[in-house]
């Protein structure tokens, strides 16, 4: 039996409600904790800001993707029909600006979903298979009808005692530790 | 619950997904530099031939002009290969026994033509016209490379249909002095681009719209 | 209604069922539906069902042999008809696939509740259907191995594709139309994937749904990112649901056929659209909710909002073979005038009375709520709705064609064998991947469910 | 497999290929070049590849063909032979080696269609001549002069060769016959040439013989026949108008006196003949001037489609019907007749009569001229009668009236008689010597050789060309007799019906390879030269008729010389000094027979009382088929492909018969659902019982069809035509006897019940009141000379949001006058051959797949819709106005729309504006999408919805034009306006820094047009013919209110009625 070199990730309390996690996270917040996570089987409101988190990029990324896929699609159309290869199609001026959108429109609509798509995952650093939270035996809930908190060990105010104490403190039906095998 | 990926599934997991991207991304590139390289264009591939006929020797050294065999190339289409007939004119006498100009003499003997191996391979469905490249100022080398200095004729310019474009959009640089069509050292003089609006309006040139029209070379 | 009814706050539906039968916990909901992929044993029904939908495809395949060998000349089209079957499935395919995206984004946007319980599947739906559709532009053509010539990509030829071909816009409409669905249907997945993975019953589940969730776990910052995702997402995918049928429609509108020069085409090919996608829709919820036992969470209710949106737009379609009449007398061109005609009593008349019958007249038994809530009432309906939108697109793309400009080269136009039989596979191929859908993937989404019943049990606490 | 490939194999064939070379006129015997693609593997392996080559065309056709190449062309022992036996001929025998070549370039273009690889092309090969020809420009085509003979004329032609391979037929200016022009026939002509049906060689009995073989048979039949002084010895030829041949023949007889020669040709008229006789004791030729006739009457003469000189008369007709202003003048034309024709279609006045009554109607006339006792006639023929003579005679001196070729002698007669009166003879038409060389009764001519065989009087048959077993009248039993005849030897093209019961059967030479000569309907001669060796072992008649001669094995050349060396003493000059600018002009000058003074021996007094048949009596007439003509034409695509001018049926011949009659039979039209109105017609099948015979057929309904005339076109039924030809259609001859060639009575028809699908290319005849074709009548457009215009116009220029395109430099446009076009479909064959156009066969078309470029819609102007206002036009439904509608044709080649509608929806731009406002197609660029057809208001497009092409004939390869792409299956295809020529003839002059000059191009269809209807140029150029044409008021764009600016415009026709009988 070889001694354990995993070290702490954090500690992790149970919850039955959206209601009870929300006012968890609400009190650690306010005990100082800097460094919280919630985990829960389906959006619950505003515990993202209850745990500080606020601002999010996809909505930026995706503005920006959509300009490229229009901008990008429009000059194709027009670089095409007048510059590069300028044909006469039926009589129909070169630039046919009109005929054009459509093209320009998909073009848009495509660049701004891929953004706000790829966006959303990289921020959430997806694909990430492997997290020390699943370590925790009773976290297989948290897809079904559980609702986790978790300090992480890298908080300045984290003590491992002190921290599980507070999470019971705040009605956590479990507190378990959080392992991070090395 | 038991964790079910082991650490590096994360890495595993990201590179792969940006590898299949990346991937995707040289694939497509490489069909696309493929279908300009010689592989599929044959430029600058020298074929064997029945007889080792150096252009270089007969253009080059001798300085025989290209209309003395390739007969119709100011009048036609093609600019015609020469029948064994216009060989022996002069093998007839010159060299008319040595081994490796048998095949030209048997040829003639049997009444069997020479069958030389093909270098230039239009793209299909081009009507390409030799005659009128010709009479508006478009020398051989232009397309044919220096053939004078080719020991093996092999294929000068890639005769992709975007090459042609390339001339029929702007021609000036190419255009020469009647004088100059058959003339395989020529190069374009510094003041080319002066000279070319010149020779362009000397030859009457058809608009750009006019060459670049579909039925200029597609029938 | 009985007492345990839970009282929703618009009291315009209140006498309605509700959107998930009470009772249900997260727990619940999620064993339920996560139990069909994970557990159920494969019935003998849907090994039937599978074996034949797949011979059927083995049939597309063979059709499509055969025509790559031969050409489309296979084909019963001709000169005047150059579209046929080929055209009418694409356009009726596509058509098909819009409930899904409608549903998802435009309901989502709109937020309605009870669009939670059937927006996965009629997601899955569309982006089947979809892929039936995509394989029709490519294969009509005459030289499909040629078709790549429709891409912008820099050839050696220097050539491009000509943009104002509303043919170029199909390509880029339907593909992107596909890619967007497909992102929206993953994305809506994750959460799911994630359960299944956690829930998955042997080493094998847990690896697929494992890679596939991508290590979701539901945090709250995932959370976050995910909803605001989710909502540009349904933000861009409804103007392109839109647009995807408006630019197809465009195929016609803006050719100088009479019959498809139009401009009525766009909004009335968009809600015929929606028309037959919801028809689908009820086709396979009906069944699937039958057979998997999900009457708590496909409830009347949403049968019967279905069966509303079906009239509404059933409507409009109808004002659109109005409006078409209406034009071809009012601007007096005397070649519409002649078509308008020719619907009524040129040899293809029987055609067009069937399609008046299947989409107009049928449906207005829907303005009955005994006929709404009669669940096989509805499954025939939604079938006839099918077929009747189907004829839609026969006689705008074929008939049209028949009798055009001038007299000398009309022509008429008969499907051969290897029309049917390539229909008749794509058919097979949409329902084959439903079945293999169905038993791979949550037909239903687990967690919005599991935030409905979160919504529902919250409003029951309030009702105390 | 990659068709792009195949393509440029087929475009490859341009600097062709082991072609049999070209005997061409400078005399030369050309090698030739290569430029194969699987040529090495064929050189390398030579026998595998003759069995490769052999194998796959066995399935292809003619099996002797390729035993006898093994034979022949291979075995060395039998060269020999030959060398030892006819040393004379040991030089024609070397072209076996050419043959071989032959058979290279065959395995080779097999090969193609086997190997066509993706991808990467291996090495191919350029094969140089070794000498190569003096005047032979490669990749220039040269133009030779020669005659096509067809009956009783032969049209001049200029043949266009591709390095030795003949391709393309154009008129020859210089020809009376042709004047520039031909006709439907003449140009498919060609395709016969390479028809790889042909017989391949000598057989006897079946069994494979050599040339020589025949002739020592020949030479011992000589021999017992000269013992017999020639009794016994019978030939039988069709109608000759080559001099050498006559000459030749005469020869024979005098050599052989109790020899005798009969004639038959089976869709030649006795009347004309028979007519000379009985008005001036001697057979004369007629030869008309239409041009110079202000009113002309057709006793049912279709002299503008068919009989000698018919070009010649369109050309010279169809300059009358000129209108450059309100202030021009119209000839008139009036047309008595049983069955609409393409004259009758372009008739001013039409009456539908039957075929019996027109003698009636002829007494009827010469009594108003004052030629006989006043004969009376009912009806409308009554006052029509009236309105004819008063414009007659209105116009003495400058009318004239055509007897048809089917009509009774009497009618003839009269027609004489009657010209006479009204001094047109001298003006509008004169007499010279009879152009055939032996002018003879055919029909008793063949009951004398039958009754002669039926009396074992005949040892030795001789039949030159022709198939008598087939078209001889069924009373006298061909079959039988000709089984009783000890030796039997036929000359023809194709191992036919008659080949079948002949000892012998000599493959026949094509005009294009063998030299001969021939005489115009003026009597003008013509010298044919071969343009390229025979491509099977075949013989001409010449070398045929020599081989009983004292010379056998005089090639046709010499006998040619010879007989022109005798005959240049009366052309006071000397074949060395005429030969080489006869051949280069295509005529021999000074051998226009000059006109006679026949002096008229005749009155319609003496004519006996003439009784016509009651009027409800159903007559039968048969009638040669405008396409297949008599069934020598049976094996051609093109011809049978062809829309028939007026019932637009294909590849079948059908019993004709007027709507009312239908009705009262109860016949119908069903229009399938497959193909359509453009496509597929259901017809009712019909037994027709007939002088004890029976045949069935599908019945057509034929608006304007003589009310009780039923018409039963020859030519069809073959069974032994080829691949193409056998079993198309019914057999009409079986029901033909000789006491009713043209006309019978007392037959009856009873539907059988079941129906047979037609091929019919375009059903619906109804405009349904567009504005499509804009007719009108001289006063009309005297009054209005805009009234094309009224209806649908195309919108002003300027009100379009954007720039128009400007076109500065050539804007090419076309004008198709519709007062000249006629219909004949000369312009659709021309087209045909010269783009390269496939055959795609009755199934195909009957789906509505026709590949024409150019198609003629024919119309009936004043027709109303079907009653049932469905709108079908469907003369099943019976409506008064299609008892006699006036006709129109309308040529429709792609408009070249400026605002082209097809361009705007093509995804990949394979379909473009140039910068000369031409439509370009290009195939390498489509994928197949049909939108373009769709989007096409006029339906101009034709689609490669399989593989039409044929890659596999060799022979075929041969035929194709190298100057035009040949797409492949999946391809959209369409009328390029001939760019081909359009870029030649400008690479032309700007090699001469010029501009083009007007009419330096000329589209395939206009160059075909005998009666010049369709006219292209450069629409800029104010000066130029379409220019002019187009500034005229006529001028009107097709479906103008779409706004497609079509470059084709249409000229209105203008009919020229009598305002008197418009009255009645």
């Amino acid at each position: 039996m070889k001694e354990d070199r995993s070290q702490l990730f954090g500690v992790m309390g149970e919850f039955a409600t959206p209601e009870h996690i929300l006012s968890a996270a609400k009190q650690a917040r306010a005990a100082g904790y800097k460094h919280i996570t919630a985990y829960t089987p389906f959006p619950v409101e505003g515990l993202a800001h209850a745990i500080g988190f606020h601002w999010t990029a996809v909505p930026l990324l995706t503005l920006i993707g959509g300009l490229g896929g229009g901008l990008t699609g429009f000059g194709l159309q027009y670089w095409v029909a007048a510059i590069t290869y300028p044909m006469n199609i039926g009589g129909r001026p070169l630039n046919s600006w009109p005929a054009f959108i459509p093209v320009t429109f998909e073009l848009t609509v495509l660049g701004a979903s891929i953004f706000a798509v790829v966006g959303m995952l990289a921020l959430n650093k997806l694909p990430q298979p492997y997290h020390p939270v699943f370590n925790v035996e009773r976290f297989a809930r948290a897809s079904t009808d559980r609702f986790f908190l978790c300090i992480e060990a890298r908080d300045p105010k984290f003590d491992l005692a002190e921290t599980s104490r507070f999470l019971q403190s705040v009605a956590a039906e479990h507190v378990s530790e959080v392992k991070d095998e090395g | 619950m038991a964790q079910i990926f082991h650490r590096s599934a994360n890495f595993l997991a990201r590179f792969s997904l940006l590898g299949a991207v990346v991937l995707g991304g040289l694939a497509l590139t490489a069909v696309l530099v493929v279908a300009r390289s010689p592989y599929i264009t044959n430029e600058r591939v020298s074929r064997n031939q029945p007889i080792q006929f150096s252009h270089k020797h007969h253009v080059g050294d001798e300085g025989i002009d290209c209309r003395y065999c390739h007969t119709s190339v100011e009048s036609s289409a093609y600019a015609g290969i020469p029948p064994t007939r216009t060989c022996m004119n002069c093998h007839s006498v010159l060299f008319n026994n040595v081994g490796y100009l048998e095949p030209v003499r048997e040829s003639y003997r049997t009444d069997q033509s020479i069958e030389w191996v093909k270098v230039h391979r239009l793209a299909d469905y081009v009507y390409f016209n030799h005659s009128i490249h010709i009479n508006k100022g478009i020398g051989c080398s232009s397309c044919h490379g220096s053939i004078n200095q080719m020991p093996l004729v092999f294929q000068a310019s890639p005769l992709t249909m975007s090459w042609c474009l390339d001339c029929h959009r702007n021609p000036q640089p190419n255009l020469r002095p009647r004088d100059q069509i058959f003339n395989m050292d020529w190069k374009a003089p510094a003041d080319q681009e002066e000279a070319g609006k010149q020779l362009a309006a000397e030859y009457k040139l058809r608009t750009t719209t006019e060459l670049t029209s579909c039925s200029t070379c597609h029938r | 209604m009985s007492v345990t009814q839970p009282p929703l706050n618009a009291p315009e539906i209140r006498r309605l069922d509700p959107v998930l039968q009470p009772g249900h916990t997260y727990a619940s909901v999620t064993d339920k539906i996560a139990a069909v992929v994970l557990t159920r044993p494969l019935g003998i029904g849907w090994l039937a069902g599978f074996t034949l939908t797949f011979s059927l495809v083995m049939l597309l395949f063979g059709s499509l042999a055969w025509l790559i060998v031969k050409g489309v000349g296979i084909w019963g089209i001709n000169i005047p008809i150059g579209w046929g079957f080929a055209i009418v499935n694409f356009v009726w395919w596509i058509g098909i696939g819009h409930a899904g995206t409608l549903i998802s984004a435009i309901l989502f946007l709109l937020n309605q509740k009870w669009r939670t319980s059937i927006n996965r599947f009629a997601e899955a739906m569309t982006l089947f259907a979809v892929a039936c559709a995509g394989i029709f532009p490519l294969i009509h053509t005459g030289r499909p191995w040629m078709a790549y010539y429709m891409f912008p990509y820099p050839s050696t030829m220097g050539v491009w594709p000509q943009f104002r071909s509303p043919l170029i816009w199909d390509v880029f409409a339907v593909s992107t139309y596909g890619t967007v669905s497909l992102m929206f249907w993953f994305v809506g997945l994750l959460p799911d994937l994630a359960t299944l993975r956690d829930r998955a019953k042997n080493r094998f589940q847990q690896l697929i749904y494992g890679a596939l969730a991508m290590g979701w776990r539901g945090s709250a910052h995932h959370w976050h990112r995910y909803q605001s995702a989710y909502l540009l997402l349904a933000g861009l995918a409804t103007p392109l649901v839109l647009s995807v049928h408006t630019v197809v429609s465009f195929d016609f509108a803006v050719a100088i056929v009479p019959g498809w020069h139009t401009t009525i085409f766009p909004p009335y090919f968009v809600a015929g659209a929606i028309y037959s996608g919801f028809a689908m829709v009820l086709t396979l919820a009906i069944p699937l909710r039958k057979v998997y036992g999900l009457e708590d969470f496909i409830t009347m209710r949403h049968l019967d909002n279905m069966a509303k949106v079906m009239l509404a737009t059933g409507l409009i379609v109808a004002y659109g073979y109005f409006v078409e009449f209406f034009m071809a007398f009012y601007s007096g061109n005397k070649f519409d005038v002649f078509l308008a005609q020719q619907r009524l009593h040129g040899p293809y008349a029987p055609y067009y009375y069937a399609l008046i019958l299947c989409n107009i007249l049928t449906p207005q038994l829907l303005w009955f709520e005994k006929v709404r809530r009669n669940v096989a009432a509805l499954f025939v309906m939604s079938l006839v709705i099918n077929v009747g939108m189907w004829l839609e697109r026969f006689v705008i793309v074929v008939i049209s064609l028949t009798r055009d400009f001038v007299p000398s080269a009309w022509g008429r136009y008969q499907p051969t064998f290897w029309d049917f039989s390539t229909f008749i596979g794509t058919l097979g191929l949409f329902v084959m991947l439903i079945f293999l859908f169905v038993r791979g993937l949550p037909a239903i989404a687990i967690a919005e469910m599991r935030e409905l019943v979160a919504h529902e049990s919250h409003a029951g606490g309030d009702s105390k | 497999m990659d068709a792009m490939s195949e393509h440029a194999k087929d475009k490859e064939l341009r600097i062709l290929q082991g072609a049999p070379q070209a005997a061409s006129a400078s005399g030369n015997h050309g090698d030739h070049e290569h430029e194969d693609h699987a040529e090495e593997d064929t050189l390398r392996d030579f026998t595998l590849d003759l069995a490769t080559v052999r194998e796959k065309l066995k399935e292809k056709s003619g099996k002797q063909y390729w035993r006898t190449l093994e034979e022949l062309a291979g075995d060395p022992h039998f060269q020999d032979l030959l060398h030892r036996e006819f040393p004379r001929h040991a030089s024609e025998w070397d072209d076996a080696v050419d043959r071989r070549d032959f058979l290279k370039l065959m395995g080779a273009s097999l090969a193609f269609a086997g190997l066509a690889g993706c991808g990467r092309p291996d090495e191919s090969h350029i094969v140089p001549y070794v000498k190569q020809p003096d005047g032979m420009v490669l990749g220039k085509p040269n133009f030779y002069a020669t005659a096509v003979p067809l009956g009783a004329d032969a049209v001049g032609v200029l043949v266009e060769s591709h390095e030795g391979r003949p391709t393309k037929i154009e008129g020859n200016p210089d020809h009376p016959s042709s004047l520039g022009s031909t006709d439907a026939l003449v140009q498919a002509s060609i395709l016969n040439l390479y028809d790889p049906d042909r017989a391949p060689t000598v057989l006897e009995n079946g069994e494979i013989r050599s040339w020589s073989a025949f002739l020592d048979a020949a030479q011992g039949l000589a021999t017992a026949m000269k013992a017999q002084n020639g009794a016994g010895f019978r030939i039988l030829t069709g109608t000759v108008t080559s001099p050498t041949l006559a000459w030749q023949l005469r020869k024979i007889l005098a050599q052989y006196p109790l020899a005798k020669w009969h004639q038959w040709e089976p869709a030649a008229g006795e009347g004309a003949r028979e007519g000379a006789k009985l008005a001036f004791g001697r057979i004369v030729n007629t030869v008309y001037a239409p041009g110079k006739a202000n009113v002309i009457l057709s006793l049912d003469s279709d002299f503008l489609a068919s009989g000698p000189g018919h070009i010649a008369y369109a050309k010279q007709f169809a300059r009358r019907r000129k209108l450059d202003g309100p202030n021009d003048t119209l000839n008139r034309l009036y047309v008595v007749e049983p069955t609409p024709s393409v004259t009758g279609s372009s008739a001013d006045h039409r009456l539908p009569l039957r075929a019996g009554e027109i003698e009636l109607f002829a007494r009827a006339l010469a009594g108003k001229l004052g030629l006989c006792s006043p004969v009376p006639l009912s009806g409308e023929a009554a006052n029509w009668l009236d309105g004819v003579a008063k414009d007659l005679q209105k116009e003495r001196g400058a009318s004239l009236v055509v007897a048809g070729e089917y009509q009774p002698a009497a009618v003839h007669a009269l027609a004489h008689a009657i010209n006479a009166t009204l001094g047109n003879v001298g003006t509008t038409l004169y007499y010279t010597d009879p152009v055939e060389a032996e002018p003879t009764n055919n029909l008793e001519s063949l009951r004398e050789l039958c009754a002669d065989m039926d009396a074992g009087k005949v040892d030795l048959l001789l039949i030159l060309g022709g198939n008598p077993l087939y078209d001889a009248p069924h009373d006298f039993d061909f079959t039988s007799k000709l089984k009783r005849v000890p030796t039997a030897i036929h000359l023809s093209p194709y191992y036919d019906e008659t080949s079948v019961y002949c000892h012998w059967h000599v493959s026949e030479s094509h005009y294009l390879e063998t030299w001969s000569d021939a005489r115009a309907y003026d009597g003008t001669a013509t010298i044919i030269q071969p343009l390229i060796a025979p491509l099977y072992y075949s013989r001409s008649a010449h070398d045929v008729v020599a081989a009983f001669s004292d010379k056998p094995g005089l090639p046709a050349y010499d006998a040619v010389r010879a007989y022109w060396t005798e005959a240049s003493a009366r052309l006071d000059t000397s074949v060395e000094a005429g030969w080489r600018k006869w051949l280069n002009d295509g005529v021999v000058h000074g051998t226009k027979f000059a006109p006679i003074k026949p002096e008229l021996k005749f009155s319609a007094i003496s004519l006996p009382v003439f009784q016509p048949a009651p009027a409800d009596q159903i007559e039968f007439i048969f009638r040669p088929d405008p396409n297949v003509y008599d069934g020598r034409f049976a094996n051609n695509g093109w011809l049978q492909e062809l829309p028939k001018p007026v019932t637009k049926l294909t590849w079948d011949n059908a019993l004709l018969v007027s709507p009312k009659l239908a009705q009262k039979l109860e016949l119908a039209h069903k229009i399938a659902s497959r193909g359509g109105e453009h496509g597929q017609v259901r017809s009712t099948v019909v037994d027709v019982d007939l002088n004890g015979s029976k045949v069935t057929a599908a019945a057509w309904t034929l608006p304007g069809q003589a009310e009780n005339s039923v018409v039963l076109p020859l030519g069809y039924g073959r069974t032994l035509a080829g691949s193409t030809g056998s079993n198309k259609g019914f057999n009409a001859y079986a029901v033909r006897t000789s006491n009713a060639l043209w006309t019978a009575s007392d037959g009856k028809i009873t539907p059988t019940g079941d129906d047979y699908p037609l091929a019919c290319t375009q059903y619906h005849f109804n405009m349904e009141g567009r504005q499509i074709l804009s007719t009108g009548t001289l006063a009309e457009y005297r009054k209005n000379p805009a009234f094309a215009h009224e209806g649908g116009e195309a919108p002003a220029k300027d009100n379009s949001l954007y720039k128009e395109f400007e076109y500065k430099g050539y804007a090419w446009g076309m004008a198709i006058d519709l007062n000249k076009c006629n219909g004949c479909n000369a312009c659709v064959v021309a087209c045909q051959a010269e783009n390269n156009i496939p055959v795609v066969g009755k199934d195909q078309v009957m789906r509505g797949r026709e590949m024409h470029w150019i198609r003629i819609d024919r119309y009936y102007a004043n027709s109303e819709s079907a009653t049932s206002g469905k709108a079908t036009g469907d003369p099943a439904e019976y409506n008064p106005s299609l008892d006699n509608p006036q006709t129109f044709f309308q040529p429709v080649p792609c408009q070249q729309c400026e605002n082209a509608p097809c361009e705007q929806v093509c995804p990949v731009g394979a379909t473009v504006h140039s910068a000369e406002g031409l439509n370009d197609m290009v195939y390498n660029r489509c994928i197949g999408t049909r939108y373009c057809s769709n989007n096409c208001p006029y339906k101009v497009r034709r689609f490669n919805f399989l593989r039409f092409q044929d890659w596999d004939t060799p022979q075929l390869k041969l035929l194709r034009n190298p100057e035009v792409s040949v797409r492949s299956r999946g391809v959209m295809e369409k009328c390029t306006y001939c760019v081909q020529r359009i870029n030649n003839g400008r690479i032309e002059a700007e090699k001469q820094s010029r501009p083009i000059r007007d009419g330096e191009i000329v589209t395939a269809c206009e160059s075909a047009c005998p009666s010049e209807a369709i006219v292209f140029g450069n629409a800029n150029d104010p000066n130029s013919r379409v220019a002019k044409l187009k500034a005229q008021q006529r001028n009107y764009s097709l479906l103008g209110e779409l706004n497609a600016r079509p470059r084709t415009t249409y000229l209105a026709a203008v009919r020229n009625p009598n305002a008197e009988l418009e009255k009645a």
